[in-house]
């Protein structure tokens, strides 16, 4: 369906009038509304990647309210404001939570050792570390700062960097940057497959 | 996209060929069925299946997988044999007078443009330019009937296409064809636009860039280009496939479309000289003639103060490239033991390339591999795609990295239609997850640290690279928009010595960027976003004061806020709109400036005369496009793989140019034993290889499934729900075999072809588990945007053995 | 005379009587607490509705258990002789007490047999078969619904509630009478339920014929 | 800049309850709410019933293979509705006058004006129609009988271990906030419309002209004219194949036996009964116990 923002008050605003003029009724007729789960949670507009509609969202997260709580997702609906979207959702969209909320999320670094079949956890620290050296010992071993016409290439290919189209423009952009400083040349995002 | 998703509903007809919108954009098709239920507008599917956009569309035609060019190129014909084109708008708005070089032909017989040299499988594309005039102006003839001019040629080379062609090659009816053709070819009225819809149906193959070359003639011949409701809709498959591609994240592209360097442009100014087109018609405002002021912004945002003059804006820093290494050359040197180390970000190339067992062969060569995350993709356990892969031999040292998805992280996606969206952070990290932008910094600094503890060669891009951030150790998406945005290096001054703005203010428009290293900007397209009033991705304006579904005020379209390209064109040589209809940037003569709803795309006071397609050197739009390097019309090829003969040329069947690798896994199959023509596509439950491990649309589609003809299960004793064995020359897979009346036997040629549709969400990782689509798709890719040919490749299909199981 | 007591019901005939009274009342009762929304107390009473009407199918189990064994065991006092028909002919002097202008009946006078025949035969078959398709729609239902040209799964439940709810007004009305004729309508009835036994002028005052051939077999 | 902050309460209040004499209360008037399904234009994405699944945070099972197969595997991704599946799309193929055809139905509870589950329930206030429409199940009050289910000529309610019965609730919490029910929310293509009954009404017969225009000489609103209308209203574009979508029964109405039932054998069987009692008592009272000695006299 599409929620135009004025449609929407309006049905919104007409129901208001016609509670507000029967004031508070407490007969037993009048049933207790259920409560929203949403309504005490706080409201973000994010952008949903499952395709390039890159339709609106609002991504519903709440805490206990404790100063050092970790906001965890409730819900995630479409954002009518959005014109693209217009607050609607596909199937993937509507099921966005599930990707948040998720038992087989990746949750710590994991590393795998030649000739294992499975990863063991490890830390931040010492995966950068040696990421950073893996990188820096195949840069070094595979820079060219000729080529066979001597020409200056000052280039890497013997590795290779895909920057998936998950990633938002910044931290793609700062891994395009990244990786022309190291100077390689293999570098892809998923646009072509 | 060259209009944007609501531009759609302005569409009088809905073209879905090579795309499947209602299911892959479920939420963007809303717009097509809007114009049907605003206006009427008819909504027509060109498409091997009977899919969700076709069970909605007024009309469905069933065509063989493959066979487009040959449709495309019988509706190009018939709108020129029936007058249905634009005259005025190809008259004025295209190449069509061009006059061509008589160094270029072509020969129906073999089907090879002039110039192919068979050994190397390449065209001299210099043969094929304009002849020009004593002022390198392309020499014109403005009546079109110079049998050289673009539009003659145009018009000989598809005279093969008729309908009774189109019948033989596609399998689809004369009359249906003519039908199809007819209501397209209404569209060339000047108050009548259809909007082309196009996604990985048309990439897909392994002539695919000329597949969108076919329609972008067809479009300019119907004067559909820069009319609301008149686009060519290339919809992508990411949030932000879109902005990762404006980004350059690909190998012979930088950000903003500036082309990579490569190793022949020795200096600075070679690159330049080469990348900086020069107009070839008189009043073109050849847009790509900013290239240095682009380029060397580029430079000073990434090398900033060592970024000189002197060292040409620090051009050495840059790699240069003797081959492109994009999916094709990077798994094809994993396989062959060239590439020793793979950093993967949030995708899933295992199971998205093609020919999986000869990537996971590749992988298992690597030295190491670091995949960054949100799941256990199967990429990470690559060594589970075959049974031939022994994990206790492998050798790769690889991480999983907990990575963070969009709902939890700030910063901007950009969609199919340009529009930059903000992004604001929702629940926290879990775990110890992170982002990319933590990831690549924190790598930094430790690569920082070591070359200059240690050294090694070159170190002087990566000592240099400018990396100021409050916290460099984490960067703000906030302050990295604004380095992408671009600011003054010094203080910017007008003619008259004013200052403009000042050092370090943003800058409002790409339009200040300067070739002399006073600016910075790493993103030129993007300028203009994050001026100093703020950050207008952010901005949720939500009126449309024309009516057309323009939100100028949400987001931000880049370039410079359009939302319709090559907008000019809406309306006529002398500026007036086309038709009160269709009105929407006409010249207005008074204030001698351009008006309307959107932004001008063209120097808002030049004069009428400037061609609307600014980023051409010609100014105007291609009917013959020179730079395409399989010709530069398209010409109808099969598939790589393909039941049947090229009805045309049988000489040369497939693209004379096509990418293609000879190893011990790189196998093509023959009819005899691979009978059937398969497709890959998407379901809408799903996204990519991603969403098997979500609850919600894992259980929305839950298994591995084919799609195949009622006529070929009979034959293959096949009920519906059976499982089937699937196999290709490459590899073969077990799914559940959907037996349905919407997948039609068509007859091509005199033979009776039978397609298979082949859904791709599954894999060994994740919830909902299923046969690796890929281990049957070749190995053959598009040689000029590098796609793999996923449609219309040659499977054979069995009763699986075991029955159901 | 006064003291001689004569055995009506074997241990065997009260244990099948007594399972059979027992789940019949709970089942009527429950019953007419799910039918009638005026008696949804009775629920309440019963042990609450969702318990009620989960013990009330169970009860109808018990019911056509011990049903069956007492067709079994009773079958062979009740079939109808030509007495019976009179009997049912002169019924208004049963009514009025003067059940001597009416044949002698044997051990069941025709309109136990009728009972008999209602509630207890045709009950247990009617219950169990209705109750079990409204127990199990799905299950027993879906079995029978290819078999019934023209109706679907919901029309046969609907139809065994239907023909439930029939049963009940036939076998609850009997209930009611044989309920008083028990207690209340004939002294000396229901202390047989326990005894099994019953005094010889009981004996001959209802049923001569019965009570002659007693004496006689003594 | 939500919803949430834009609207108050619309309030809910009750027009009939099962098992009840209605209306409930003479209470304020509320007007009926509806969806209208333009089937021409829904593409069975299931937007719908992921949205509706999220909302209400079930967990329906993955569908084995096996269950896929149970009722010819099609697009539909579970065998059948659920106590935890209060939504399904349902995909159907035909032949019709414009070639094969792909028939996809959303299909759940339609909430009837005259509402078979309700009228079946024995148990009072267990099924509750609110003044705007929307029917739903006060659990508290159910006994687990399974007439709904019965009695529902869409055969909707599922039921789960404890036989409590579950279906869609028309988003009571969303819509009694003044939000749009999930599903129509979510439908990406304007297929679903929400709004008043008498507004989705209308705008149907809209769709079906339109339809009529467009080449389907027997689109047709289907409005379940039997259960006197009902919250969901389907615009068809082949209405003479109504069979075909989702098993959308041609002329839903509530089902005789359920009035004969809850009508004429509910008095009967009271009569029946309290006559048997009457019966009784008056031979009680007028004749007398049949006591021996009375029998003796006679002797």
């Amino acid at each position: 369906m599409d929620l135009t923002r004025r449609g929407f008050l309006k049905l919104t605003a007409g129901t208001a009038v016609g509670a507000g003029a029967l004031g508070f009724d407490t007969r037993p007729a009048e049933a207790a509304v259920p409560a929203l789960k949403v309504s005490a949670a706080r409201v973000s507009k994010n952008v949903c990647v499952y395709c390039s509609v890159s339709c609106g969202v609002l991504v519903y997260s709440q805490t206990d309210g404790s100063m050092n709580a970790k906001a965890r997702a409730i819900h995630v609906e479409g954002n009518p404001d959005d014109p693209v979207n217009r607050g609607t959702l596909c199937p993937k969209g509507a099921s966005i939570i599930d990707q948040i909320n998720n038992p087989m999320r990746v949750t710590k670094p994991m590393h795998r050792k030649a000739g294992s079949s499975e990863y063991e956890e490890t830390t931040w620290d010492f995966a950068l570390d040696r990421i950073a050296k893996l990188i820096k010992e195949t840069r070094d071993r595979g820079f060219q700062a000729t080529d066979d016409k001597g020409q200056t290439v000052n280039r890497v290919v013997n590795m290779a960097t895909v920057i998936g189209s998950q990633t938002g423009n910044e931290e793609g952009y700062l891994g395009v940057k990244l990786n022309r400083a190291l100077g390689l040349v293999p570098l892809e995002t998923p646009a072509r497959i | 996209m060259t209009n944007g998703w609501m531009d759609i509903q302005n569409a009088d007809l809905v073209l879905v060929m090579g795309g499947n919108p209602a299911e892959a954009h479920p939420c963007g098709f809303k717009w097509a069925i809007k114009a049907r239920q605003k206006k009427g507008a008819k909504i027509v599917v060109v498409d091997p299946r009977l899919n969700r956009t076709a069970a909605v569309a007024d009309k469905h035609v069933a065509i063989r997988c493959g066979s487009d060019l040959a449709f495309m190129g019988g509706v190009i014909n018939y709108v020129l044999q029936n007058k249905k084109y634009q005259e005025a708008y190809v008259k004025a708005f295209t190449n069509a007078p061009f006059i061509v070089k008589d160094t270029y032909s072509f020969d129906s017989a073999t089907g090879l443009f002039s110039g192919y040299d068979p050994k190397a499988r390449k065209y001299d594309q210099s043969l094929w330019g304009y002849e020009m005039d004593e002022n390198k102006m392309a020499k014109q003839d403005p009546t079109l009937s110079d049998p050289r001019c673009a539009f003659q040629l145009t018009k000989k080379h598809y005279e093969r296409y008729t309908p009774e062609l189109v019948e033989k090659v596609c399998g689809v009816k004369k009359e249906e064809f003519l039908e199809v053709a007819k209501m397209i070819g209404e569209t060339g009225a000047p108050d009548k636009a259809m909007t082309h819809l196009y996604a990985l149906g048309w990439t897909e193959h392994s002539f695919g860039t000329q597949l969108i070359g076919s329609m972008a003639v067809l479009q300019l011949l119907l004067g559909n280009i820069g009319v609301p409701g008149g686009q060519i809709g290339a919809l992508r498959g990411h949030g932000n496939v879109q902005g990762t591609t404006d980004l350059g994240a690909l190998t012979a592209a930088l950000p903003g479309y500036l082309k990579a360097p490569k190793a022949e442009h020795k200096t600075l100014q070679q690159y330049l000289d080469a990348f900086t087109p020069k107009a070839n018609r008189e009043s073109s405002m050849n847009y790509w003639g900013n290239t240095p002021k682009f380029f060397v912004s580029l430079m000073k945002a990434w090398w900033g103060d060592a970024a000189t003059k002197e060292n040409e804006f620090a051009y050495d820093y840059l790699p240069k490239y003797e081959t492109p290494k994009a999916y094709n050359a990077i798994l094809d040197d994993m396989y062959n033991g060239k590439m020793e180390g793979l950093f993967v970000l949030g995708a899933n190339i295992l199971t998205s390339s093609p020919n999986a067992n000869k990537s996971a062969i590749g992988m298992s060569k690597l030295k190491w591999m670091v995949n960054l995350d949100l799941f256990p993709i199967d990429t990470a356990y690559f060594w589970k795609t075959s049974k031939d892969l022994d994990p206790a031999k492998i050798q790769t040292e690889c991480f999983l990295l907990p990575g963070l998805g969009f709902a939890e992280k700030d910063g901007t996606f950009v969609n199919s239609g340009r529009t930059i969206k903000w992004r604001y952070k929702g629940p926290d990290a879990q775990g110890e997850c992170r982002d990319e932008k933590w990831v690549f910094s924190q790598l930094y600094l430790r690569l920082k640290a070591l070359y200059q503890k240690e050294g090694g060669p070159f170190p002087d891009p990566i000592l240099k690279l400018t990396w100021n951030y409050k916290n460099p150790g984490s960067p703000s998406a906030d302050e990295i928009l604004q380095e992408m945005n671009g600011f003054a290096v010094e203080n910017l001054v007008d003619d008259k010595g004013n200052v403009v703005v000042k050092k370090g203010d943003r800058l409002s428009t790409f339009g200040q960027l300067k070739d002399d290293g006073t600016t910075s900007c790493g993103m030129w397209i993007y300028g203009g976003v994050y001026p100093p009033s703020g950050n207008r991705s952010a901005a949720v304006g939500t009126e449309d004061p024309s009516g057309l579904g323009v939100f100028p005020n949400y987001a931000f379209s880049w370039p410079a806020n359009r939302r319709i390209l090559y907008n000019r064109a809406s309306a006529d040589a002398s500026g007036k709109p086309w038709s009160e209809k269709k009105k929407y940037l006409w010249w207005n003569e008074g204030t001698k400036s351009w008006v309307g709803h959107d932004v001008p795309d063209i120097g808002p006071t030049l004069p009428p005369a400037t061609g609307p397609f600014i980023m051409n050197a010609e100014g105007v739009g291609r009917l013959f496009a020179p730079a395409l390097v399989e010709g530069p019309f398209p010409e109808y090829y099969e598939p790589y793989e393909s039941p049947i003969a090229n009805v045309l040329h049988p000489a040369n069947p497939t693209n004379p140019v096509v990418k293609v690798y000879k190893s011990d896994h790189d196998v093509l199959g023959t009819p005899d034993k691979f009978p059937y023509v398969a497709l890959t596509y998407r379901v809408t439950e799903h996204y990519h290889f991603y969403t098997k491990f979500l609850k919600g649309p894992a259980r929305a589609f839950p298994h591995m499934f084919i799609e195949m003809p009622v006529e070929l299960a009979k034959e293959k004793g096949i009920a519906n729900g059976d499982r089937v064995r699937v196999s290709s020359a490459r590899g073969s897979l077990e799914a559940m075999a959907m037996v349905t009346r919407r997948m039609k036997p068509l007859t091509c040629d005199g033979k009776t072809v039978y397609q298979v549709g082949i859904p791709i969400h599954w894999g060994f990782q994740g919830l909902a588990k299923g046969g690796l689509v890929n281990l049957l798709t070749p190995f053959v890719w598009d040689p000029n945007a590098l796609t793999p040919e996923f449609k219309g490749f040659l499977v054979n299909v069995e009763k699986a053995t075991g029955g159901a199981a | 005379m006064a003291n001689v007591m004569i055995t009506r019901l074997t241990a065997f005939d009260r244990l099948v009587h007594l399972g059979t009274a027992a789940s019949f009342v709970y089942a009527f009762l429950s019953g007419i607490g799910i039918a009638f929304p005026k008696m949804h107390w009775l629920l309440t009473v019963l042990g609450g509705g969702e318990f009620a009407r989960w013990l009330h199918p169970w009860a109808g189990v018990v019911f056509s258990v011990f049903g069956f064994l007492m067709i079994l065991s009773y079958v062979k006092d009740m079939f109808f002789d030509t007495d019976d028909i009179k009997w049912m002919v002169g019924i208004v002097h049963y009514m009025t007490n003067h059940e001597e202008k009416l044949p002698e009946t044997r051990k069941y006078n025709a309109g136990q047999k009728m009972y008999f025949w209602i509630t207890v035969f045709w009950g247990t078959i009617i219950f169990l078969v209705s109750g079990l398709a409204m127990w199990f729609p799905d299950a027993f239902a879906a079995q029978v619904a290819p078999w019934v040209p023209g109706m679907g799964v919901r029309d046969l439940v609907l139809l065994a509630t239907v023909v439930h709810e029939v049963m009940f007004i036939a076998a609850g009305a009997f209930f009611i009478v044989h309920i008083y004729m028990g207690t209340l309508g004939m002294p000396g009835t229901l202390s047989a339920l326990a005894t099994g036994k019953v005094t010889a002028e009981w004996a001959k005052a209802h049923h001569p014929k019965w009570y002659r051939e007693m004496v006689r077999k003594a | 800049m939500s919803y949430l902050t834009s609207g108050s309460t619309t309030g809910l209040a009750i027009r009939r309850m099962s098992a009840t004499k209605e209306p409930v209360l003479d209470i304020k008037d509320q007007e009926q709410l509806g969806i209208l399904v333009d089937i021409s234009s829904c593409t069975g994405c299931k937007a719908c019933e992921v949205a509706c699944i999220q909302w209400h945070d079930l967990n329906p099972p993955i569908a084995t293979e096996e269950e896929l197969r149970e009722n010819g595997f099609s697009y539909q991704s579970a065998p059948d509705l659920a106590a935890n599946l209060f939504m399904l799309m349902k995909y159907q193929e035909a032949e019709t006058d414009r070639g094969w055809t792909w028939f996809i139905t959303k299909r759940q509870c339609m909430h009837c004006d005259d509402p078979g589950c309700l009228t079946a329930c024995p148990s009072p206030g267990a099924i509750v129609q609110y003044a705007n429409g929307v029917v739903d199940f006060d659990q508290s009050k159910c006994i687990g009988c399974g007439m709904c289910r019965t009695g529902c000529p869409f055969d909707i309610p599922r039921y789960d271990a404890n036989d409590h019965p579950f279906k869609c609730n028309f988003c009571l919490d969303r819509v009694g906030n003044g939000l749009v029910p999930a599903c129509a929310k979510a439908c990406p293509t304007n297929a679903l419309h929400f709004g008043t009954r008498a507004d989705m009404v209308e705008l149907g017969h809209k769709v079906v002209a339109g339809l009529k225009d467009r080449g389907f000489p027997n689109a047709a609103l289907y409005d379940s004219a039997g259960v006197g209308g009902a919250g969901y209203v389907y615009a068809l574009p082949h209405g003479d194949k109504v069979e075909h979508y989702g098993d959308l029964p041609k002329d839903p109405a509530i089902s005789s036996l359920v009035h004969l039932w809850k009508g004429p054998l509910k008095w009967i069987g009271g009569a029946a009964i309290l006559g048997s009692i009457a019966a009784m008592f008056m031979h009680l009272v007028t004749a007398g116990p049949k006591t021996v000695e009375a029998h003796g006299k006679e002797e």
